[in-house]
């Protein structure tokens, strides 16, 4: 069936998947190695089944850090098809970025995975030009990002931020950590990852999670039921969902709440994962309304569903579990590491003595930040602090 | 002149059981049963029978049985006895053959070919007696976005929110208006409608001076062509304004209620005297182009001081999908669609069992419009026509409908059989009449009762479908055709709703 | 249309309750009441002008129509207010009114054209006139009118 | 079910009469009327359209409400003393009589009016026949 026939009927096959997220900051920006969290995610192993992983991992690029990092994959069956869409994609950003530097994504070919796609990354800026000039450099990302998407076959963007990137592919993620050598050629203050439990075998490398757009990165466990909902809103607003995850979903929700829209993230949880009515009817009247207005405006983005997620930006990292909490997620911290973890028991593997292990209720977002994180109008964080929020007014 | 059409129904009376208590000849006011107090018997007269069941209902003995009357012509594929006898009823009257209620004829029912979702292992489903499940639904335009700014933990919303409605459940009782039904029908909807937590729509016919303060706060009031009954507290006292341009069982025509259903009630509610026809043209005669809807819509969002959201209710027809996106952008806050086998108390049979599209069809291609061209959620959909049960409710939402009208389900509930009488006044069951001997049989208490017991047997029912897909608000089934897979359904159809084939 | 009764010719045969109750499935209208053994008077409805029975009855089934008192049997609700209402006490009540209904769709009340004494008549001329003969005979018998 | 008013109800058992179902009990003494509404279930409505005094109301089913029942003391016929009808009933009727009529015979039983009708209207007669036979 052509393209444009299965758009019309929307055919979208959506993956089903549960998994193991960990998530690990240094709050004082001193960067480490994937090694911590490839041990504590490697514990998890039960909760993947080696078809899928992935790393976001934040501060590895200090060197090209005012540029954007993209790190693209060319999948299709043979190498010529790689190549091709590569050309392509190369023609593409020639014509609307300037690439300063590129190459081809170190691996380490001695561990086995399958079938793995070409993987490049470039390090561009946007060349914004005639109406164009008037866009941020952020939404002209996004919408260049979507372009190679959804109309270049075989080439995904799978990670876009500056000073960061995302390593996914089909195995297991302590697997994944080794192919691309995470505990030896990266440093970074932030790391979270992800291992991969999908129901169907045909799982493939873009499939794989954290997915990430600009700089947030989601890792995610769980199946949003309100998928469709979401995706239609979310469509509305120009984001093509093309890797079939709900993952996607989930980033794209945080993008166009937190960098378009610039809700703070306690409202973004409130809106992904918002009160019961009954609670919202109990509320003092300035609160009621809020929460009301909130979920009227945004209840396409309600995220319906088990999840837990934990979305990384750069000096930031939050935990969210979906409003009935159906699915697990702990937060800790030792000294100035701020982990979460779907277990505890992957944090006390790496660190057994911790300050403080707590699990946060279901909706409430979990928030570590990193000293000196200033982002928007969110000054007014107690820097470098974790809280849980019980109510935002 | 003489008949020479059969009789519709046969009565057939068990005479052993007919204790001649003459109940059925009370109950028909249609004169259908006589007593003969020489014979001490009840006699039948299948002509005047319009199949209504009231008698069967109501006979103590259970002595009664109307049945279709099995007389036949000769068997032919293309002139079917329905054909045969309308064309003989024109042939005795020389008139448009008139009727009532929906359209009866086999168009494929889509709601019968989609199946639902249910979640198992990845996704655990909700147990609705033990979880919250939320049903609760806004109803017109809502903000692109919020604009937020904080004061340490203080929280201001500095966007403007437009005016919604806020239903607890997505049903609502459709225009129904006092002339076309009877007052104690009309107040039995108002009635369950403020108990449900829901809304009823006035239809044309005003809302009467005495129910106002009572049931104002449950009101969708609603402007057509004739403008009857509309004055400035009409319009205030309730809580949105729909503007009625078609309705899906006469799209394009307009609406006739006669002079002898004009009783004095009915005539003060609707400001024309009693006893007069009171005619809706066909077209607005001030809306000639989407420009003066949009005049209109501004004039009464001026006449509510943009306190209420106003609605246009249009017909599903072939093209509505953009003619309702120029509805939104002419500032309708909720489009409400009437689809095929929308109800009504009288229409042409030919226009009613010709012309339109079915609702399902008209859900999917209006929400895919307004999601095409971003302006989904400048609007709600509000759908109607032919919601039977609450399935065929769950199933307009994930295709993109916010809220449903239920009609004819409504009335059924009161006791209507959907005998398609309605035209003539002489409702058995006190619902499409102005007699007051016969309104007089609708009892407010009891029918408003079956009214409520409906929206909530419905919405328990929806409760239980969303939980078993593993959704617990009502928000995030809303044009989640991921929920829903078709069976036998050709290929186009499956286009236009946007779903796929059960299996793919 | 009403009833004339010539009480003289009277013979107490009660044919026309008999007929009134075969034409009414038994239920009849005519009460023949015998004062002592010496007379003999039916008893009729009298189509009141201003029918009392209509006035009380709240159904509608009883009302004027023209000269007579009409009664619709698809409204009664046998109530037995009309039966109250009756200063003549001729109409009566079993779960339904009873009340003269002058034979409606026969020629002639059946009452009329049965009496075998000829008593009966809707046609009070008919009774005047036969007075006058009788007047005119005795006269001409030369004894007291 | 159906809720009586007392004030309003006359006695005249028209509900009884038109309830399809015989869910409206009557007990007639010498003495007394008795009408008993039975808790029914259905919602036929004939009862409260054909009350001549809108004394009835359908309403929704309760178990726990008693059965209605009133009661009314037959009125005396002046004449014969025979008790012939509630009191309530004769009051309506003759308030309802035409102004011209005189009422007071509505104290009187029918068969008491009939007895009477046929003496005023034969007086002549036997008066004339006596005076024959005398």
């Amino acid at each position: 069936m052509d393209r444009k026939r299965r758009s019309r009927r929307e055919l979208y096959t959506k993956e089903i998947c549960a998994c193991s997220i960990f998530g690990a900051m240094n709050r004082e920006g001193d960067r480490f190695t994937g090694e911590g969290v490839m041990k504590a995610i490697a514990s998890m192993r039960v909760r993947g089944n080696g078809l899928g992983g992935g790393f976001a991992a934040y501060g590895i690029y200090p060197d090209h850090r005012d540029l954007y990092a993209f790190h693209l994959m060319f999948t299709g069956p043979t190498d010529p098809a790689r190549r091709a869409a590569k050309q392509e994609l190369e023609a593409f950003l020639a014509r609307k970025f300037d690439v300063y530097f590129d190459e081809e994504i170190p691996t380490d070919d001695s561990v086995f995975v399958r079938d793995p796609p070409l993987l490049w990354r470039y390090f561009v800026l946007p060349r914004k030009e005639g109406e164009d000039a008037e866009m941020t450099e952020e939404e002209y990302i996004v919408r260049e990002i979507m372009a190679v998407n959804s109309k270049i076959e075989n080439a995904y963007v799978f990670s876009s931020g500056k000073n960061m990137g995302c390593f996914k592919g089909v195995a297991y993620p302590e697997e994944i950590g080794e192919y691309f050598m995470l505990d030896r050629l990266y440093r970074g203050h932030t790391w979270t990852v992800h291992g991969r439990f999908p129901t169907n075998t045909q799982a493939w490398w873009g499939g794989a999670h954290p997915f990430g757009l600009l700089d947030t990165t989601v890792v995610h466990n769980g199946e949003v039921s309100s998928y469709g909902t979401n995706r239609w809103y979310l469509e509305m607003y120009g984001y093509a969902c093309t890797l079939q995850t709900d993952t996607e979903v989930i980033a794209y929700a945080a993008d166009l709440l937190m960098r378009r829209q610039k809700l703070p993230i306690e409202i973004v949880a409130k809106i992904l994962a918002p009160p019961i009515w009954a609670a919202i009817d109990r509320m003092d009247e300035k609160e009621k309304r809020l929460m009301t207005a909130l979920r009227m405006t945004y209840g396409p983005l309600l995220m319906n569903g088990p999840f837990a997620v934990i979305i990384g930006e750069t000096g930031r990292m939050i935990g969210l579990t979906d409003r009935i909490r159906l699915r697990p997620l702990t937060a800790a911290t030792r000294g100035e590491i701020f982990y979460i973890s779907s277990e505890e028991a992957s944090i006390r593997l790496i660190s057994p003595h911790l300050d403080r292990v707590w699990t946060p209720r279901g909706g409430e977002p979990v928030i570590a930040e990193m000293k000196g994180y200033e982002k928007g109008s969110e000054e007014s964080y107690e820097k470098g602090s974790e809280k849980s929020y019980e109510r935002i007014c | 002149m003489r008949s020479f059409v059969f009789p519709e129904f046969e009565i057939i009376r068990d005479e052993e059981r007919c204790g001649s208590c003459r109940g059925c000849e009370r109950q028909c006011a249609l004169g259908t049963h006589a007593y003969d107090p020489v014979a001490d018997r009840l006699v039948s007269d299948d002509r005047k029978c319009a199949g209504c069941q009231r008698c069967v209902i109501f006979c103590p003995q259970k002595a009664i049985v109307v049945r279709p009357s099995p007389s036949f012509y000769r068997p032919n594929a293309s002139w079917s006895r329905e054909k045969i006898e309308d064309l003989k009823r024109q042939a005795e009257t020389g008139g448009v053959l008139l009727t009532g209620c929906g359209s009866d004829k086999p168009f494929r029912i889509y709601w019968d070919h989609i199946l639902l979702n249910a979640s198992q292992v990845t996704n655990p489903s909700i147990d609705p007696l033990r979880e919250p499940m939320e049903l609760r639904t806004f109803l017109g335009r809502k903000p692109e976005m919020l604009e937020i700014s904080r004061e340490g933990k203080e929280v201001e919303i500095k966007t403007e929110l437009y005016p919604n409605l806020t239903v607890e459940t997505p049903i609502l009782f459709s225009a129904m208006s006092f002339g076309a039904i009877s007052y104690n029908a009309f107040k039995s909807l108002a009635t369950a409608a403020c108990r449900s937590g829901t809304y009823f729509n006035t239809g044309e016919g005003g809302l009467p001076r005495e129910m106002r303060g009572e049931f104002g706060r449950c009101a969708i009031v609603q402007v057509a062509s004739g403008r009857f009954g509309i004055d400035a507290e009409y319009l205030n006292v309730a809580q949105a304004v729909e503007i009625k341009v078609g309705q899906g069982a006469k799209p394009g025509i307009g609406g006739h209620l006669p002079g002898e259903k004009v009783s004095a009630a009915v005539a003060e509610t609707r400001m024309i005297p009693q006893g007069t026809d009171a005619i809706s043209p066909a077209p607005h005669h001030d809306i000639y182009s989407i420009e003066d809807l949009s005049t209109l819509i501004t004039a009464l969002k001026e006449a509510t001081n943009y306190e209420k959201p106003i609605s246009v209710k249009i017909a599903a027809v072939h093209n509505f999908a953009a003619i309702a996106s120029g509805i939104v952008r002419a500032g309708a806050d909720i489009i409400a669609i009437d689809g095929l086998r929308g109800g009504t108390g009288a229409a042409p049979k030919a226009i009613r069992d010709n012309v339109g599209i079915p609702t399902e069809l008209a859900i999917s291609s209006l929400d895919r419009r307004l999601r095409e061209e971003g302006i989904r959620n400048r609007s709600s959909i509000i759908a109607a026509g032919g919601f039977r049960s609450s399935s065929d409710v769950i199933k307009a939402i994930a295709l993109g409908a916010d809220a449903v009208y239920i009609g004819s389900a409504a009335l059924i509930a009161m006791g209507c059989t959907l005998c398609q009488k309605c035209y003539t006044g002489n409702c058995n069951w006190g619902i499409c009449t102005q007699n007051p001997r016969l309104s007089g049989r609708l009892n407010v208490e009891i029918a408003s009762q079956r009214l409520s017991n409906l929206i909530s047997a419905w919405s328990h029912e929806i409760r239980e479908m969303l939980g078993g897909m593993g959704i617990n608000a009502l928000e995030s089934l809303r044009g989640n055709r991921d929920h829903l897979r078709g069976v036998g359904l050709y290929e186009w159809e499956l286009d236009v709703l946007g779903i796929k084939g059960a299996g793919e | 249309m009403a009833f004339y009764v010539d009480i003289t010719r009277c013979i107490g045969c009660r044919s026309c309750e008999v007929a009134c109750e075969r034409v009414h499935g038994g239920r009849g209208h005519v009460q023949v009441h015998f004062v002592e053994d010496s007379a003999s008077v039916p008893l009729f409805c009298h189509h009141c002008e201003e029918a009392s029975c209509a006035a009380a009855c709240f159904s509608g089934a009883l009302f004027k129509e023209d000269t007579r008192t009409a009664f619709d049997v698809e409204k009664c609700t046998g109530c037995g207010l009309c039966s109250l209402a009756c200063p003549f006490g001729v109409v009566w009540t079993d779960k339904i009114a009873h009340k003269c209904d002058l034979c409606d769709g026969r020629p002639e009340p059946t009452c009329v054209a049965t009496c075998p004494a000829d008593a009966l008549s809707t046609d009070l001329d008919h009774l005047s006139r036969r007075a006058r003969s009788r007047g005119a005979r005795a006269a001409a018998q030369g004894g007291r009118r | 079910m159906i809720r009586v008013d007392p004030r309003l109800c006359i006695g005249c058992l028209s509900c009884s009469n038109v309830c399809p179902s015989q869910n409206i009990l009557r007990t007639e003494t010498a003495e007394e009327r008795r009408i008993r509404w039975k808790r029914c279930r259905e919602e036929c409505d004939l009862c409260v359209e054909l009350c001549p005094t809108e004394a009835l109301t359908l309403v929704p089913i309760d178990e726990s409400a008693p059965e209605p029942e009133v009661s009314f003391p037959l009125a005396g016929c002046r004449i014969c003393g025979r008790r012939y009808a509630p009191e309530p009933m004769l009051r309506r009727v003759e308030a309802a009589l035409p102004k011209s009529q005189t009422s007071e015979w509505v104290w009187d039983c029918p068969a008491c009016r009939r007895r009477a009708e046929a003496e005023r209207t034969t007086a002549e007669t036997v008066a004339a026949r006596r005076r024959r036979r005398v």
